[in-house]
């Protein structure tokens, strides 16, 4: 690399995190608290202080060397098939970087002051500093392996915290259940590789997309449909949809900034990254975009309405991030990139602070996260109260919060799109409804009211202080400084991408338009200010009715909402056990596979051929080692003998040779 | 050839009757030399000065009866003072006590392995005298051991031990000599002798290697168990070591081949240190006697080393034995190293 | 002047007889002695192929056999002093257990 | 010729020498008689012309490994060896397989010497002590030095091995 190429040292930013737990998982048993933390914190921090140089320079580099690509080992070289240890940044990884390490830190802080008497502190920060590397070799990789790296690796940092109290049973499950249904996804993507290299001999983005955009349209519309079939299969997997989604509630039994990290605001996203970064071959699928948009829109739908019927913070939380990444993929399945993209980033925000805010009400409540038990906290935790009211704003798509922003500019383009429809539209828009009520039913039942308390101890127990119940206390500076940085963003975020209609430049659809304008939605033409505007304030009505209704059945009236249940008993039963749909599966799939395994794959193949086999190698070979035994007498004199034998065989031989 | 052959056995029948003829006045000398130190008279009974007393003692030795105990190991009981004896003697053929012998048509040479021509010597004569002092060990380990007595097997053992670690300082030392000479021939480390440094001083290596010459005369009495390293035969300790059980001629055998290594060593500290047979020699003898003056020299040489040892005989204390280990291995082997290190870095950067 | 064939003859029987002894010696220290026997013919070898060949370097490797012997010997018979210890025997066939 | 009738008689000596250590059932004798060959080697190497192997012949292995030998057996006072069980094995396959190894190094030099090989004797150019020297401290080195270290680790290993425990 001479020195005019500029040199960005992306392989600082994963390394350091990595570095990081390196630090932390070998010797972090030996040091006090503080260190563990500073060095969780340092090493991230470097991280995002290395993100945001590197970003900064590539806004200067010239148009013509974006994709900016950094080559540095290679890692596999087999036949016509070659992988570089080889960094991509372009402008969406770059956002993708400092949303993760932005983001990162912020909860690396938090978690400082939250994990704070728990045990296992070091592991903890180690295997959070382990994510950060895998979520950044994620989002720079330059070829679909690295990234499947780094797709695999989330997955085990995600397994590893949400299994992080490994004591409790339900923990241990729900990482299981994560790892198994990410596995799921993972096969897919794998099959799209292989189908991916078999097509176009290369994994490297660069060739992909180039080979991508001088195929023809007609002869290749299958394979790519395949592909990019196979790749949303991935992408549902990680980014917890229908049907890959049912990991993702139950992966809350991790501590909360986790939950806000990886369940929230980073890991979920990948999915979405992926069908953005894959743009080139989703667009030249139409059939497969229209998968992407119907799977998206169902799971938002679908994901809001089990959200209104929970009880557990964050399992309305968790339902809430399902639906919001549905809207994403929605975005994606109309072509929207750029709107799925800028959707991420503000939702990385606001749900993170949601989180952030819902862990620092548990830890307020000492574990409580039974909503039915909170209440009347407003005054208690004022500062939690008004970031909470912030991201709720947010999420709800009040202007001119950030979600207000993004989510109007999905539902506009699901709308006008050339691959957007009505139907999708209206989906959408009830959807936002919805999240509307859930949203400010959790934030009533929070705040407003008369404390109510718990009937039967603590009800998860997640959040094990000794601290039992009645002390209610606000969090320490150290967990609110994120809140309020993230509130902040919350706030402000939407505003890099205002719509023309409103004055704004839409911004960040042009800045991110040269990654994904392939996708020909052409979101900057329509020329229909009118129409948007409608739109927007369609959405904003929906979104008022949502809290009106929240505020009557949950500040108002505080017995409609038994009288609403009982009425309709069947419906929300089956609402609130989430339409049974891990029932379900495991009725379709885990029973026949236990089923299988245990009377077929131990019973007949393991115990009845696989250890038979071993079983009587092992048996003949004590056989033979019995008769051979015999020679090993320990009598010298014998052993000299077998010398002399094979020292005549080997002189005949020679000698035999010789004469040849 | 056939007159090489019958030269040599010539030669060899007169030096071993004149090396035994040498032990046996040794004996006298030692009792003489030790009696006037301790103010006493030695033998006198025997001939003028007691001169005759070797032969009695040998007519005595031979007349005795030859007593074999019982249980012992009776074929290695026998073949030890044999073997001891023999390889005693045998030092002596390498060593060479003169020039060359005019005998008219034959030259031959003062030594019983000079080449046929007389002039040449064997090119490893140093090597082959190390090896058959090394050999000389099993004379007295396996005298020791087949007398089947435990004072005879200890001080066997002590020997044994004994010998095989000053063989070490033995033969460091005379590399100091090997490394100024250039050669291992005896003949061709003496011809090197010759001459003065500045004229005046005898061109000896003992100069030069004065450190190696004490190492070497230290060894040398520890080697042939002399006093002060007489622990193997201690009376105190071990009544008379490994020859305990013996008597008569097999005692006797034991006893020459003691002074006969005596004589080895002496001769090769002459030869090495001290110029061997050179000397002033008076030109005006005729040639077959001026051939007999360097044997003079060099027999005044050795009969001076043989002195030496007596004299040291009548001074000296017995050492005990780990303090002779401990000197041994710890001091005069390090010292012998440490001298070959620091002399072969002056030859080198001389050359 | 002597024939390659009749050293290298020589060599063979003492290396045979050598092995010989190995196989019907019960002593520990009697089969020491004959792996002795063995080095000392391979050695005959060597010299008389150097004398064969003009060349010394089968001399030197002579030497280098010693000092192999001469340690083989120091560590060989410290380990017959170790196990006369325990054993006390020298006989190989009761010698024929790796624990006591 | 003289050389022929030195080499025959020492190579008798050298055969009846290890013979008689078969033969023998005491180990000192067995000893001994290695001494003998060792001697009668040393004549060989002498007749072959390499004196210096001849006098480290007999220095090292005559007169240090040999009386190390002799002092352990003295030391333990090992007697007549004891006849023990017959080991099948070296009878029925070690002591065949020597009498093939000994038909085959006869075969093998029958048929060596009827491809007329020179007979071969002390050469005068060859094996002084300054160019085994100039081989072991030039080419050889490596090798000497390294053996050095084996030496010293034996001795190490001789002495770890031989003394008695601690306690």
């Amino acid at each position: 690399m001479n020195s005019s190429e500029p040199n960005l040292y992306l392989w600082l930013i994963p390394l350091l995190p990595l570095i990081g737990a390196a630090i932390n998982g070998l010797f972090g048993h030996r040091f006090s608290k503080s260190v563990v933390a500073t060095v969780g914190l340092v090493f991230v921090a470097a991280a995002f202080a290395m993100s945001a140089w590197a970003s900064a320079q590539l806004l200067h580099l010239p148009q013509s060397k974006i994709p900016y690509i950094e080559d540095h080992l290679p890692w596999i070289a087999a036949g016509g098939f070659h992988v570089d240890f080889s960094f991509y940044l372009d402008q969406l990884s770059m956002v993708m970087i400092l949303v993760v390490t932005g983001v990162g830190f912020l909860i690396h802080v938090y978690s400082v002051g939250y994990m704070e008497h728990e045990g296992g502190y070091y592991r903890f920060f180690s295997y959070l500093n382990l994510f950060m590397f895998f979520m950044l070799t994620l989002v720079l990789a330059s070829s679909y392996l690295l990234m499947f790296v780094g797709w695999e690796g989330v997955g085990l940092a995600s397994y590893l915290l949400i299994g992080f109290f490994f004591k409790k049973d339900s923990a241990a499950n729900a990482g299981k259940k994560a790892f198994i249904v990410n596995r799921i996804g993972d096969f897919g993507f794998l099959i799209a590789m292989f189908l991916m290299f078999q097509k176009f001999g290369s994994l490297n983005f660069s060739d992909v997309f180039a080979k991508v955009s001088r195929l023809s349209g007609e002869s290749s519309a299958g394979i790519l449909t395949a592909i990019a079939l196979l790749l949303l299969l991935g992408a549902t997997g990680k980014s917890a949809q229908i049907p890959l989604y049912v990991w993702l509630p139950d992966a809350m039994e991790g501590p909360t900034p986790v939950s806000a990290l990886i369940h929230a605001a980073t890991m979920v996203t990948a999915g979405v990254y992926m069908v953005a970064r894959s743009n080139f071959i989703f667009s030249r699928a139409p059939v497969a975009l229209a998968v992407v948009a119907v799977i998206g829109c169902v799971t938002a739908l679908f994901a809001a309405t089990i959200g209104m019927a929970q009880t557990d913070i964050k399992r309305v939380l968790a339902y809430s991030t399902i639906s919001q990444l549905g809207y994403m993929f929605l975005a994606c399945g109309v072509a929207a990139y750029s709107a799925a993209i800028f959707h991420l980033m503000t939702h990385a925000f606001f749900k993170a602070l949601l989180f952030l805010c819902a862990g620092s009400v548990i830890h307020a409540l000492g574990g409580e996260q039974d909503m039915r038990n909170m209440g009347g906290l407003r005054k208690k935790i004022p500062v939690t109260f008004w970031t909470m009211t912030i991201g709720t704003f947010a999420i709800a798509g009040f202007p001119p919060l950030a979600g207000f922003f993004s989510k109007d500019e999905i539902l506009f383009q699901s709308l006008v799109s050339p691959y957007g429809t009505k139907i999708l539209w209206a989906m959408g828009l009830i959807t936002a409804g919805i999240t509307s009520f859930y949203m400010f039913r959790l934030w009533f039942m929070t705040f407003f009211g008369e404390r109510r308390k718990a009937e039967h101890g603590a009800g998860h127990d997640d959040h094990g202080h000794a601290n039992n119940g009645d002390h209610v206390h606000e969090s320490p500076l150290i967990m609110l400084a994120p809140l309020a940085i993230l509130a902040f963003f919350s706030f402000t975020g939407g505003w890099v991408n205002i719509p023309k209609a409103l004055g704004g430049g839409n911004r960040f659809d042009q800045f991110l338009a040269p990654v994904l304008n392939a996708g020909a939605a052409a979101t900057a033409e329509h020329e229909n200010p009118g129409l948007e505007i409608g739109l927007a304030l369609t959405s904003v009505f929906v979104a008022s009715i949502g809290l009106a209704i929240a505020w009557l059945f949950y500040y108002k009236r505080r017995d409609l909402p038994g009288k609403v249940t009982a009425a309709l008993n069947g419906v929300y039963t089956l609402v609130r056990d989430k339409y049974r749909v891990d029932e379900l599966y495991n009725w379709l799939f885990v029973q026949p596979v236990i089923k299988l395994s245990r009377n077929f794959l131990w019973q007949q193949v393991d115990v009845g051929t696989i250890d038979a086999m071993v079983n009587e190698a092992a048996d003949s070979a004590q056989h033979i080692s019995n008769e051979a035994r015999r020679m090993q007498s320990g009598n010298i004199r014998s052993y000299a003998g077998w010398v002399a034998l094979g020292a005549a065989v080997v002189v005949a031989y020679m000698i035999w040779a010789g004469l040849q | 050839m056939l007159t090489y052959i019958v030269i040599a056995a010539i030669k060899s029948l007169v030096l071993i009757h004149v090396l035994l003829g040498a032990v046996a006045y040794t004996v006298w000398l030692e009792r003489k030399v030790v009696g006037h130190m301790q103010n006493r008279w030695g033998p006198t009974r025997v001939g003028p000065f007691g001169l005759l007393q070797p032969i009695a003692d040998g007519v005595k030795f031979i007349l005795k009866e030859d007593l074999t105990p019982p249980h012992v190991y009776k074929p290695l009981f026998i073949l030890a003072p044999m073997l001891s004896v023999v390889l005693a003697l045998t030092s002596i053929a390498i060593i060479p006590l003169g020039n060359q012998l005019p005998l008219g048509r034959w030259t031959t040479a003062f030594q019983i392995t000079s080449s046929p021509t007389g002039t040449g010597d064997i090119n490893i004569g140093l090597l082959v005298l190390l090896g058959v002092t090394s050999i000389a060990v099993y004379g007295i380990a396996l005298a020791g051991w087949s007398s089947n007595n435990k004072y005879s097997l200890l001080g066997s053992l002590r020997a044994s031990a004994q010998m095989i670690s000053y063989e070490l300082s033995l033969g460091l030392s005379l590399v100091g000599v090997l490394l100024l000479a250039g050669s291992l021939s005896l003949r061709q480390i003496v011809d090197n002798q010759a001459g003065r440094y500045f004229g005046v001083l005898p061109h000896w290596y003992v100069f030069p290697q004065m450190i190696a010459f004490f190492i070497y005369l230290i060894s040398a009495y520890a080697e042939t168990n002399r006093i002060p390293f007489d622990l193997p035969e201690a009376e105190t300790e071990l009544v008379a070591g490994y020859h305990t059980e013996y008597s008569a001629m097999k005692f006797a055998m034991f006893f020459m081949a003691e002074y006969a290594n005596m004589f080895t060593v002496a001769c090769v500290a002459t030869l090495l240190f001290f110029g061997g047979w050179h000397g002033p020699i008076p030109q005006f003898l005729p040639p077959l006697v001026q051939a007999f003056v360097p044997l003079l020299w060099f027999a005044l040489k050795v009969l001076v080393f043989i002195f030496v040892y007596i004299w040291v005989r009548g001074t000296l204390p017995r050492f005990r034995y780990d303090q002779l280990m401990a000197f041994g291995w710890k001091f005069l082997l390090p010292l012998a190293i440490a001298n070959i290190i620091i002399t072969s870095l002056i030859v080198a950067w001389l050359s | 002047m002597v024939p390659l064939a009749y050293y290298l003859g020589l060599s063979a029987i003492l290396f045979c007889l050598g092995v010989l002894g190995f196989l019907i010696k019960r002593n520990i220290i009697t089969i020491f002695i004959c792996i002795e026997l063995m080095l000392n013919a391979v050695n005959l070898s060597f010299v008389a192929f150097s004398a064969y060949l003009k060349n010394l370097n089968a001399q030197v490797f002579v030497f280098f056999v010693m000092v192999v012997a001469a340690a083989e010997a120091a560590v060989g018979l410290a380990i017959i002093i170790a196990v006369f210890r325990t054993r006390e025997t020298l006989n190989v066939d009761r010698v024929n257990l790796l624990k006591l | 010729m003289l050389h022929l009738i030195l080499f025959f008689i020492f190579a008798a000596v050298c055969i009846a020498g290890a013979i008689n250590l078969l033969a023998q059932s005491h180990p000192i004798n067995s000893a001994l008689s290695l001494i003998v060959v060792m001697g009668s080697l040393a004549v060989l190497y002498l007749l072959l012309g390499a004196e210096f192997v001849a006098a480290i012949q007999i220095i090292i292995y005559a007169g240090a490994v040999m009386v190390l030998f002799i002092f352990v057996i003295m030391l333990l006072n090992a007697g007549v060896e004891e006849h023990s069980g017959k080991s099948y094995v070296a009878w029925f396959i070690g002591i065949p397989s020597v009498t093939v190894l000994v038909g085959l190094a006869v075969y093998s030099l029958v048929l060596y010497q009827e491809k007329s090989a020179p007979a071969i004797g002390p050469d005068p150019l060859l094996g002084s002590v300054q160019e085994i020297a100039h081989l072991l401290f030039g080419k050889f080195l490596l090798p000497f030095e390294v053996t050095s270290v084996l030496i010293l680790i034996a001795i190490m290993g001789a002495v770890v091995l031989a003394r008695r425990g601690e306690s």
